[in-house]
C-alpha cells in the first residue's frame, strides 16, 4: 500500500540533495571544526559556509548573527532562558503567547521557579495574538517577548512585524519561534524585526537534531551548554557539521522552491479544508482561514477521540497527528486548542493533516474518500453521538 | 506501541452497540478527559449473557471495552465481578504504562453496569416482596 | 600525499558500518518517534533499540537510564546544572578537578554566578586525582562531584572506582565524564560505581553531534532543555534518529573490537613515546606512563611553541593538537597542563598525538622520523634555546 | 585560517638568526604568554642596512617577525619608526582577529630596537663630545 504521508509539521522527509550534501562529512571529511589543521579548517569553511548561506537565506547583517542548535528545543531554550538570565538585572517578567510550542512554553514556566514572571496573552478563537494585548501586558519590568510565527498544531500566522514595532520603541527583546515558517513562508529577520528567531532543519527536508538561533548583533545570552569555544561561545560542543551543511542546503532549496510550493500547497489545503467541511457534519476548522501555513489543515470533529482516528486513518495508510490528549498520554488535550476557546470534549477530537512537497491532489482526494467512512464508524461507536438525530444525544 | 491483540480489537471491536432492553447500564469516564464508555448487560439466570457497548476515547479504551464485553460474557454476576483492570489488560496482551487508566475506565464501567443490575433486581424484589 | 591523522581524541571518522546503519534513517525512515503512526512507531522501535544497546555496553540495569543529547557537552551541562539545580535544597557545594574539560569546568564556574560553591581538586604531577582529596573537600553542604574519567589533553584515567566508593558511602551523587574513554576502554557503570556519566559518539567512530547521558535510576534532574515529553521528559527536542542509531552501532563495535584494539593501540603509543623522548632533547612526557588511555601520546618540547610545530606537522602531512593557547588565541596556555605544575613557557610547548583504529605501524615511524626536525628548525628559531649549547640560553 | 603569505613566511622565514655585532637589539614579549621575539638591526649612514630575528611563538608570531625584519631593510630609521602593526599585518594579507596582538609585538620589538641603536649612538656622541 502506497501510504500518503501528511504529518510535515512533526517531520519531514529529508530531501536526497540535502543528504548528497552531508554524505562527505560523514565520510572522508571528518575533521573537527576546531583543530588548525588541513582537516579541521575544510571543516570549519564547510560551516563557514552553511552559516553563511542560512543568514542570507534570512536576512541577518552577519553570519556571526547565527547560531548552530542541535534543534528547535533548544534553540527556544537558549534563546528565553539565555536572554532572561543575562537581564536578569534589568526585570524579571516575560510576555509571551498562550499557545506556543512547549520548548517555549515549558521554559517560560521553568523561569518561573527561578524568579521570573510570566505572562500569557490569549488568542483569539483563530488563535491570533492582538499586538495591543502584547502592549497591555508590557510593564517596566519586561525584559523579553516571545511569541511564535506561526502556530504548529493550527497554523495561524502572528502578526510578528506588528508586534514587533511595539517592542522596537521600548527597546524590548523579542524572540519569535519560527520553526514552522522557515522554509516555507518568507521570513526575513528585518521585516519581521525580531531580534532573535529559532529554526530546525528537520521541518524543512533538513536533518533531525539540527537547528539554528538567530540572535541580532549586540544581544547578550547566557549560553545553554557552556564549555568549549565553539560558537562565538555561545554554544560549546564540537559541531554537527554533516547535520549543518545539511541544514542549510535544505533552507536554500526551500527558500528557492516556496514562490512556486507555497500557493501549490494553499490551493491543496483548502481543497482539503473544503472536502472535509462539505462531507462531515459536526466539524470545524481550527485556526485562521487565510493566516495559516500553506500546508496545514486542522479540524475537529465533534464526538470522537483524535488518537483513535488517527489509528484508523493510520491503518488506510494514512499518517497524520492530533492535539489529542491521548497521543501524550496524558488527560488535558492541546493547550493550543483549549486556548482557542474549544470545549474540552471537542478539543479531544482534533486532527492534523499538514501537507508537504510531496502531496498530490491524488492524496487529497483519496484523504476525503476514507476520512468520513473512519469519522462516522467512530461516532457510530460513541455514547455522546446519537446516530439518527445526528446531533448530540445528551 | 499496542499490542496486536489491542489492534485486533480496536479494530474490529466486539459487540458495539446498546442493548434497548438491557438489565444493567453503567456509564464511566467523562468526555472533557476525552474518555467516555457506556457498558450494557443483559442477565439471564444469574449469568451474563449479552453485553454491549459504546466508547468516546483513544485506541486503548475502544480496546479495552471491547475486550471486557467478550470477557464478561457467560460469567455469573459473581465471575464477572472478579474481572480487574489488570485482568482486561493482561487479556490483551498488556497496554501502554500512559493507557492503564483506560483498562480502569472498562472494570469501573462493568461494576457500574452490574450495580445497576443488581439495584433493579433489589427494587424489582421489593416489588414484588 | 597521505594523510597522517593522530587527532583521534578530537574527533575520529565515522566507520562505514555505522553510515550504512544511518542511511536508512536519513532517507526513507523519516517518522518522528514522538507520533503514533507507522512511520512514528518504526523511528521508535529505532531509538528503543539504539537505547538498549547502548544501557547493555554500558552496563546500565536499564535502557531508561540513558538519556540521549546532541554530544558530551550538552551531556556534562546536563548532568552538572541538572543536579545541581534538582539538589539545591540539599547544599550548595559542587566538587570538581582542577583538569576538566571546559564543558564540566565552565559549567561549574557557571554555577558559582547561581549562588554555588565549586571546589576545584588538585592533581599529582602525573594528572591524577587523590581520592582522599576528594574526601577532604567534601563539606555537609556537598551534593555533586563531577571528577572525568580520563583526560583529553593528556589521557590520565583517574581511580573514579576508589572515588566512587567514598562518595557511596555518603550518598553523594557521583558524574563522570567519560567522553575519551567510552569505546576505547572498558567502562561499566557499575563497576566505576558513577550515578551519571557522559558520552559522545564521535570520539568513537560514530557521528558528530550525538551523545547521551547516562543517568541511575531515582536521579532527579532538572532538564537542560525544556519542551516536548521526550527522553522521559528529561531532554525536549525531536530525537536525531539516525544519529542515535548510529551511535549505538558505533559503541557496540568499538566494545566488541576494544579487547584487540586497546593492546594494539598502547604498543604503538609506547613506541612513539619513548621514540620521541629518545630523539628529542628537552622533552617530557604529560600524563602518567601506564595509567593512560590506549592512544594518548602528550609531550612538552622546551623552547618551542605549540601552534608553530602543528603548522609544521600539517604541512608535513600530520594532524595533531596542542593544548597550546595560541590555537585558541588565548594568552593561558591549557589549564590542564598548568594543572600538572608545567611552567607556562613550557606548557606552551606541548604537543598531542592521538592515535585511533586506523593508526599503523608505518605512520608511527614517519611521525618519529620527521618531528625531530621540526622541533629542531623551531628551537633554532628560538630566542630561549641555544643550538651550540644545546640548553636554554638564559 | 591564515592568508598565503604568512604560512609563506612562516613556513621559510627570512632572516632568522642573530647579527652577532649588531648596532640595536630589541626584544619583546614574555615566553609564559607563549610568544617572544628577539630582533636584531645592523645600521649603516642612518639606515637599517641588515634585520634578522628570533621567535619563540605560534606562526603569526614567527610570519610577523620575519615580515617585519623584510620591511626594515634599507629603510631609514626614520622610515622604519612609522612601521605600524597595522602595516605589518596588511603587509601579510590580514592576520585572524585573535592574532593580531603578534603584529603588535613585531613592531614592538622594532621600536625597542631602534631605540637601543638611538641609544647606542648618544652613548658614542656623548663620549665623543
Ligand atoms: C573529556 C571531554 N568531555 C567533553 C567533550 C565534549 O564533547 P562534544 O564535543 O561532543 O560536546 C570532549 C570533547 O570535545 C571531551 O574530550
Ligand atoms: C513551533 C515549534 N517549535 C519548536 C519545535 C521543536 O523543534 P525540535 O523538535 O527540532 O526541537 C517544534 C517542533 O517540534 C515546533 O513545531
Amino acid at each position: 500500500m502506497n501510504r500518503i504521508y501528511l504529518d510535515h509539521a512533526a517531520t519531514t522527509p529529508m530531501r536526497p540533495e540535502v543528504l548528497e550534501a552531508m554524505l562527505p562529512y560523514l565520510r572522508e571529511q571528518y575533521g573537527n571544526p576546531s583543530s588548525i589543521y588541513t582537516e579541521g579548517r575544510e571543516a570549519r569553511k564547510a560551516l563557514d559556509r552553511a552559516r553563511d548561506r542560512i543568514a542570507k537565506v534570512l536576512g541577518a547583517s552577519s553570519p556571526r548573527e547565527i547560531i548552530f542548535t542541535s534543534g528547535g528545543s533548544e534553540a527556544d531554550n537558549l534563546a528565553i532562558k539565555g536572554a532572561a538570565f543575562a537581564l536578569k538585572n534589568k526585570g524579571n517578567h516575560i510576555i509571551t503567547s498562550a499557545i506556543e510550542h512547549h520548548a517555549v512554553y515549558d521554559t517560560c514556566r521553568y523561569l518561573e521557579k527561578h524568579g521570573f514572571k510570566v505572562t500569557l496573552v490569549p488568542v483569539d478563537s483563530y488563535g491570533i495574538v492582538d499586538p495591543a494585548a502584547v502592549e497591555a501586558a508590557l510593564t517596566p519590568e519586561t525584559i523579553l517577548v516571545s511569541i511564535m510565527h506561526a502556530n504548529n498544531e493550527i497554523g495561524t500566522i502572528q502578526p510578528i512585524a506588528e508586534i514587533s514595532k511595539i517592542l522596537r520603541e521600548r527597546g524590548i527583546l523579542f524572540h519569535t519561534d519560527a520553526v514552522q515558517t522557515v522554509g516555507h513562508i518568507p521570513v526575513d529577520v528585518d521585516e519581521l524585526g525580531v531580534d532573535m528567531l529559532s529554526l530546525s532543519a528537520h521541518k524543512f527536508y533538513g536533518p533531525k537534531g539540527v537547528g539554528a538561533l538567530y540572535v541580532r548583533k549586540g544581544i547578550r545570552l547566557h549560553p545553554l551548554i557552556h564549555g568549549g569555544g565553539q560558537e562565538q561561545n555561545r554554544r560549546a560542543g564540537t559541531e554537527n557539521v554533516a547535520g549543518i551543511v545539511g541544514m542549510a542546503e535544505a533552507l536554500v532549496l526551500a527558500a528557492g522552491e516556496m514562490g512556486e510550493e507555497a500557493p501549490r500547497q494553499r490551493e491543496l489545503r483548502d481543497r482539503l479544508i473544503q472536502g472535509i467541511l462539505a462531507r462531515i457534519p459536526h466539524t470545524r476548522l481550527n485556526g485562521h482561514p487565510e493566516k495559516r501555513l500553506p500546508g496545514n489543515v486542522s479540524v475537529c470533529f465533534e464526538y470522537i477521540e483524535g488518537e483513535a482516528l488517527l489509528l484508523n486513518l493510520d491503518m488506510q495508510g494514512i499518517a497524520a497527528s492530533s492535539g489529542s490528549a491521548c497521543t501524550s498520554g496524558s488527560l488535558e488535550p492541546s493547550h493550543v486548542l483549549l486556548a482557542l476557546g474549544l470545549p474540552h470534549e471537542i478539543a479531544h477530537g482534533s486532527l492534523r493533516l499538514t501537507l508537504g512537497r510531496g502531496t498530490t491532489a491524488a492524496e487529497i482526494d483519496a484523504v476525503l474518500e476514507v476520512l468520513p467512512g473512519i469519522v462516522e464508524k467512530l461516532r457510530q461507536m460513541s455514547p455522546l453521538y446519537d446516530a439518527n438525530a445526528g446531533c448530540k444525544a445528551h | 506501541m499496542y499490542s496486536e491483540k489491542v489492534m485486533d480489537h480496536f479494530t474490529n471491536p466486539r459487540n458495539v452497540g446498546e442493548i434497548p432492553d438491557a438489565d444493567g447500564v453503567g456509564v464511566e469516564g467523562n468526555p472533557v478527559c476525552g474518555d467516555i464508555m457506556k457498558l450494557w448487560i443483559k442477565v439471564e439466570d444469574g449469568r451474563i449473557v449479552d453485553a454491549r457497548f459504546k466508547t468516546f476515547g483513544c485506541g486503548a479504551a475502544i480496546a479495552t471495552s471491547s475486550m471486557i464485553t467478550e470477557m464478561v460474557k457467560g460469567k455469573t454476576i459473581e465471575e464477572a465481578l472478579q474481572i480487574t483492570n489488570t485482568a482486561v489488560a493482561e487479556a490483551l496482551d498488556g497496554l501502554p504504562p500512559v493507557k492503564m487508566h483506560c483498562s480502569n475506565l472498562a472494570a469501573d464501567a462493568l461494576r457500574k453496569a452490574i450495580d445497576d443490575y443488581l439495584a433493579k433486581q433489589k427494587g424489582a424484589e421489593s416489588s414484588n416482596g
